[in-house]
């Protein structure tokens, strides 16, 4: 093994082939394309980051003093906007899932290379939109572009944002056709259905958000540009129209949008759990299932965003009881999870402790869901730090550490190269410690009654907030490490070896990195997903310890 | 084996069976205009919808060649959408119809 | 310390124990199944991590383990649903013969007036005890009214009453915050809730507010004239802060200094380019001849009123911490 | 999906290195343009969920702007519409049959079809602007078009912007209905040009087949559009 890794580097592989700016703009290969986001989203994230941070040093104190009221107001608008749009939606589809679902399937691209180009194109050109707008003045109304605030009052670059947004979900919805296109038509022979990796259940899933969910903010976001830009009257009740409406048709795509980020994550979990405890997933089929009655669900749940704007009580007791349907599925994951390593042979490799770290956040962002749910309590607890911290629990918890997790657990397929593991280690640990100071406090802010989107705030406020920010340097930190140490494994790193966790994916049956059509020859799939027990251990990760 | 299965060669309909669907289409046209204008007070919309679905579904059926296709997954692909449209429909409307009752 | 730190908002109605105590049921639930899992992972990790000669086993699943496991917190959340509904359609349906007060939210304050007739802005008094049903709209955009001591929030929609009420159980003043973002003031759009014991209240009606009518009327007459919209709280308008300007010595255009007595506000109202503050543009419309004497008298002492903090009457004194009284306008 | 592959469509010009054979390529292009119609069947339901709740909010107000819509020419532009989704059908008929010419002529006369739609539809909204219909600061209701309907004067603004929704939904909806006539008159153009230069055989048309899936899907979206909009309480202008 370690003889063929030394050789690793002179092989052909996709990194190669070719050289040149040339052979990356215009490639075809989904390989190329996920690194092309890759670095794209982690502009974004780094873009979205700061002002994240700048957000939390204006809160270090009650008083408005570090920036004016109107730019906090572009600070928020904007980090949730790049956040949502433009990291968290792409992040694990698009890197991870481009990279990794042809060949989970044993294909040798998507369905439709050039679509997949087209679509990073045009996330491409609604990045810059976003840039420009940020760089030229920014938007204020928040991410979630509330009317008539947004079309009649809000004298910031709506129009471009929204484009922008606009623009960038056909890029969203171009890859979910793409990837159920290629589910469905692509895979090799004898992977079945019941032989799938839960990655590519939860991608599929994910798609079908993307399909049916995201046109809706399409045009919902062009009625709102149409209404600022040409006067009409569709959600501004001076000109006749109804700004819950535009609440409806905004949640019925960001609800599901919630999901759009959580599934692909828990895709990655499902995959490195078991192959960290050498085991087969516990309750395959439901776990599989889940996900796709995550994205089903899901569009029925949109609503309860609305519980104190207005609405009738009867549509409230509704919404409110569908929510909990949500919440089943979910909760068979976890525990799903959780037996999977029940006499298993566990190892703490860098990716197992982000699978750790996704369990744990995500079940507290689960758990204070349930609280958002129940009717009574959201009155309390709506537009407050709650919300705030709920949902970064789900979407910075959850998220985030399952595409870190994946790229740790992929990054020796994707370059080549081992990370070194203790920095690895260090970070993930770093990540979970900032990332638990600094938004557990928001949940008592929340229930204390801090309202989101606050510039100054009473000064019984200050202690939390003080911990919190504390929080968000330390886990600015978590985040530089993994992006130092990747770039400077690339250069440094070990070889990795074709399989260095001994996963069974068929990614992993091929060489590191693969080359560009992916396999040799179009394998045969005649094992179920997550055979561990006729796996041999794997050598790096003993020799490790 | 693979000409076999597709639809390519095994279905091209009658040119008589498209020109079938143009006329009905048309009458079906004819039919919701004029109707429009008899006051069946709130049925009026009702069978106004109602013609309007039964162009579509023979539309879809015979122009867009659903009826003839060996294809499970498009059908399924076309339920889905109605349902997801539906849902987003009936869900909104449903906090609507039901405002003034509380 | 501790006074700045507290944990737990204050109970102040009827409504936020019922809140609490479902809350309460809530944190305990999270915290037992986040124990039950932790713990189980915990076990499970450590118990079988990899050691040499053992071999993980073969387990499929168990259909049996799967299904009680979803049936068991189908069950709970039924239970949570029924109870979370059974508050808010407490909270949606206000009790018959309850007192009446109508609020209007504006950019970026509240307007509130009682039945009786006086009217206040960001702050209500209202007796302890007593059912308050509040009716709202808003002049722009969607603004939210709510009081964490009292567990209530609702949003306010212009072209629209939206309704909410609560009934207070303890005097004492509790914030009032607009938590529906509504542009660049969102968070000085804040206010107060004073909770008087009835006797009290009375008093305070029959001299037509807290502050006398002057001032209160002032205060009305101040909003109705958009004055807000440039003269805000924290000096980030176009105007300068009115709020502890009385009396203090200010720093003109021209490099003069003057002292900020009666006349002088009296003069900026009336031909405000006359002496105009440094740091601010001469682009205060003239109100001669828009408003009479007795107005111009309720505005200047609406004007003095506002050194009497924490009156909170010009908005957000509540959070200002005393480094930041400054009136130099930012930058 | 598991057909095995056969040798002679490796060589196959329109078959796309990555696929096995020809069969998956069509398969996969078919459901790709299906699942890209039921996105766009959720982008115009956004508009559809609008319509739904502003005409069961406004009901008079709805009726009153759907009465000044030109019924004649909205009539005639569902017919128009037809004859163009009859003649795309034939078209792809041709083709499975071979007979090039056929086809092209065929595929000439949907895009005829389609700018006769578009031009009909361009003089229905200069009629709108010259009537002061289109919503904004020149927006009014002349007396004829209020005939039959009661309103309290001091209710007349509110009347007025409500029934601007209607306007503002009418152009929203058949703005972006044209705006995708357009782009499939684009598409034609295309195909037709494809087909005369005899890309497409009985054994290889998807892009046609695509191209007029997409057609028909908008000629459906104009068949709601057109009861919706222009079919509103007709029968009280008498």
């Amino acid at each position: 093994m370690a003889t063929t890794a030394n050789f690793t580097a002179e092989r052909e592989n996709y990194l190669n082939t070719e050289y040149g700016a040339r052979s990356w703009l215009l490639t075809t290969d989904h390989k190329r394309i996920a690194l092309l986001y890759l670095v794209s989203i982690t502009f974004f994230f780094f873009v979205g980051g700061f002002f994240a941070l700048m957000i939390r040093l204006e809160l270090l104190t009650p008083a408005g003093d570090l920036v004016l009221a109107d730019t906090y107001n572009k600070l928020f608008t904007m980090h949730g906007q790049i956040m949502v749009f433009f990291f968290l939606i792409p992040s694990i589809p698009a890197t991870l899932g481009n990279f990794l679902v042809p060949m989970m399937i044993g294909a040798k691209d998507l369905a439709f290379p050039r679509i997949n180009l087209l679509s990073w194109y045009l996330y491409i050109i609604a990045g810059t939109l976003m840039m420009h707008c940020v760089l030229t003045g920014g938007v204020d109304t928040g991410w979630t572009f509330y009317t008539p605030y947004s079309t009649a009052f809000s004298n910031t670059k709506v129009i471009e944002a929204g484009l922008a947004i606009f623009i960038n979900g056909f890029s969203s919805i171009l890859t979910g056709l793409n990837f159920v296109v290629t589910i469905h038509r692509m895979r090799a022979p004898g992977m079945t259905w019941s032989r799938l990796p839960l990655f590519i259940w939860s991608t599929y899933a994910t798609s079908v958000i993307f399909l049916l969910g995201t046109p809706v903010i399409a045009i919902t976001l062009l009625l709102v540009v149409f209404e600022r830009a040409f006067h009409l009257g569709i959600f501004d009740p001076n000109r006749g129209g109804d700004p819950l409406l535009f609440q409806h048709l905004f949640w019925f795509y960001s609800h599901p949008a919630v999901y759009i980020m959580i599934l692909p994550a828990m895709g990655v979990v499902s995959e490195i759990v078991p192959c960290f405890s050498r085991k087969r997933v516990f309750g395959y089929n439901f776990v599989a299932m889940s996900s796709i009655a995550i994205a089903v669900f899901g569009f029925l749940v949109w609503a309860h965003h609305l519980f104190v704007a207005g609405i009738s009580l009867y549509s409230a007791l509704i919404f409110s009881a569908l929510s909990y349907l949500v919440a089943v599925p979910s909760a068979i994951k976890v525990f799903n999870w959780t037996a999977t390593m029940y006499k298993g042979s566990v190892t703490f490799s860098t990716p197992m402790l982000y699978a750790f770290g996704f369990i744990g956040l995500f079940t507290i962002g689960g758990l204070t869901g349930l609280f958002l749910a129940a009717l009574g309590i959201d009155v309390h607890v709506h537009d407050t730090y709650f919300v705030i911290a709920h949902f970064h629990y789900i979407m910075v918890g959850g998220a985030v550490m399952g595409f870190l997790g994946g790229m740790h657990f992929w990054w020796p397929k994707i370059s080549g190269k081992l990370y070194p593991e203790a920095w690895g280690r260090l970070a993930a640990a770093i990540v979970f410690i900032g990332f638990n100071l600094t938004f557990f406090p928001q949940f008592i802010l929340g229930y204390m009654g801090m309202p989101r989107r606050y510039w100054q705030y009473p000064p019984e406020f200050q202690v939390l907030n003080v911990l919190s920010t504390a929080g968000s340097t330390i886990l600015a930190v978590g985040y530089l490490l993994p992006m130092i140490y990747f770039t400077w494994s690339l250069r440094y790193g070990k070889p990795a070896g074709d399989n260095p966790w001994g996963a069974s994916g068929l990614e992993w049956q091929t060489s590191s990195p693969p080359t560009t059509f992916n396999f040799d020859e179009t394998p045969i799939v005649t094992r179920e997903a997550y055979d561990y027990e006729n796996m041999p251990l794997p050598e790096e990760v003993s020799l490790e310890r | 084996m693979s000409s076999q299965n597709s639809e390519h060669s095994d279905h091209v309909l009658p040119s008589g069976l498209y020109w079938g669907i143009w006329f009905t289409l048309i009458v079906l046209t004819l039919v919701t205009a004029w109707v429009a204008n008899i006051d069946l007070g709130r049925l009026n919309t009702v069978v106004a919808l109602v013609i309007a679905t039964g162009k579509a579904i023979v539309v879809v059926l015979f122009f867009m060649h659903v009826k003839y296709t060996s294809e499970k997954l498009t059908k399924v692909v076309v339920f889905s959408a109605i349902f997801f449209l539906l849902i987003l429909l009936a869900l909104s409307m449903a906090d609507y119809a039901t405002r003034l009752m509380s | 310390m501790f006074d700045n730190f507290p944990l737990w908002p204050t109970q102040a109605s009827t409504y936020a124990a019922n809140v609490d105590l479902l809350y309460i049921f809530l944190v305990l639930l999270s915290l037992f199944i986040c124990a039950a899992i932790f713990i189980t992972i915990f076990v499970f990790a450590t118990k079988y991590r990899r050691r040499h000669g053992r071999l993980p086993e073969h387990i499929e699943g168990s259909t049996i383990l799967e299904v009680t496991w979803s049936i068991i917190p189908l069950g709970i959340f039924l239970v949570i649903f029924v109870w979370g509904a059974v508050i808010y359609f407490q909270e949606r349906t206000p009790p018959q013969g309850a007192t009446e007060v109508y609020v209007v939210g504006k950019q970026w304050m509240w307007k509130l007036q009682h039945q009786e007739g006086v009217r206040e802005i960001n702050e209500l008094h209202i007796p302890v005890g007593h059912d308050i049903k509040l009716i709202m709209t808003s002049q722009d955009v969607i603004h939210s009214f709510f009081v964490p001591a009292f567990r209530i929030k609702q949003d306010v929609l212009p072209g629209r009453y939206a309704t909410a009420w609560f009934r207070a159980t303890k005097p004492g003043t509790y914030h009032l915050f607009c938590s529906q973002y509504c542009g660049s003031q969102h968070s000085g759009m804040i206010g107060q809730i004073v909770v008087m014991e009835p006797a009290e209240y009375q008093a305070w009606l029959t001299a037509g507010g807290a502050f006398g009518s002057l001032a209160s009327n002032g205060a009305a007459l101040f909003a109705q004239l958009g004055c807000p919209t440039c003269h805000q709280s924290e000096s980030q308008g176009r105007g300068p802060s009115l709020a502890g300007v009385y009396g203090k010595p200010v720093l003109l255009e021209d490099g003069r200094t003057v002292t900020a007595d009666e006349n002088y506000i009296r003069e900026s109202i009336m031909s405000p380019s006359a002496k105009v503050v440094s740091g601010f543009k001469p682009i205060m419309p003239v109100f001669q001849g828009l408003v009479n004497e007795e107005e111009l008298n309720e505005l200047v002492a609406y004007v003095k009123s506002l050194n009497q903090l924490p009156t909170g009457a010009a908005g957000s004194t509540l959070m200002a911490s005393p480094g930041t009284q400054s009136q130099e306008p930012k930058e | 999906m598991s057909d095995s592959p056969i040798a002679l469509e490796h060589h196959d010009p329109n078959l796309q290195h990555h696929f096995v054979n020809a069969e998956q390529q069509r398969q996969a292009s078919s459901l790709g343009m299906w699942l890209f119609l039921a996105t766009e069947l959720m982008f115009f339901g956004g508009m559809f969920c609008a319509y739904l709740i502003y005409r069961y909010s406004y009901p008079v107000e709805f009726g009153v702007g759907s009465r000044t819509l030109n019924l004649p020419l909205g009539a005639a532009n569902t017919a128009v519409l037809i004859c163009s989704s009859l003649t795309v059908a034939l078209a792809i008929r041709a083709t499975q049959m071979a007979k090039r010419t056929l086809a092209v002529v065929l595929l000439l006369l949907t895009m005829v079809f389609g700018l006769t739609f578009l031009v009909i539809k361009g003089f229905e909204w200069k009629e709108k602007y010259e009537k002061h219909h289109i919503p904004g600061a020149s927006f009014q209701l002349s007396a004829e078009d209020m005939k039959g309907v009661n309103v309290d004067p001091q209710n007349m603004q509110d009347f007025q912007q409500r029934t601007q929704t209607f306007y503002s939904l009418y152009f929203a909806m058949t703005g972006l209905h044209a705006l995708h006539m357009i782009i499939g008159v684009g598409l034609f153009l295309y195909l037709t040009y494809a087909t005369w230069k005899g890309r497409y055989t009985p054994e290889y048309y998807t892009p046609l087949e695509n191209g007029g899936l997409y057609w028909h899907f908008v000629d459906i979206v104009w068949i709601y559009l057109f009861p919706l909009l222009y079919l509103i309480d007709r029968n009280l202008q008498k």
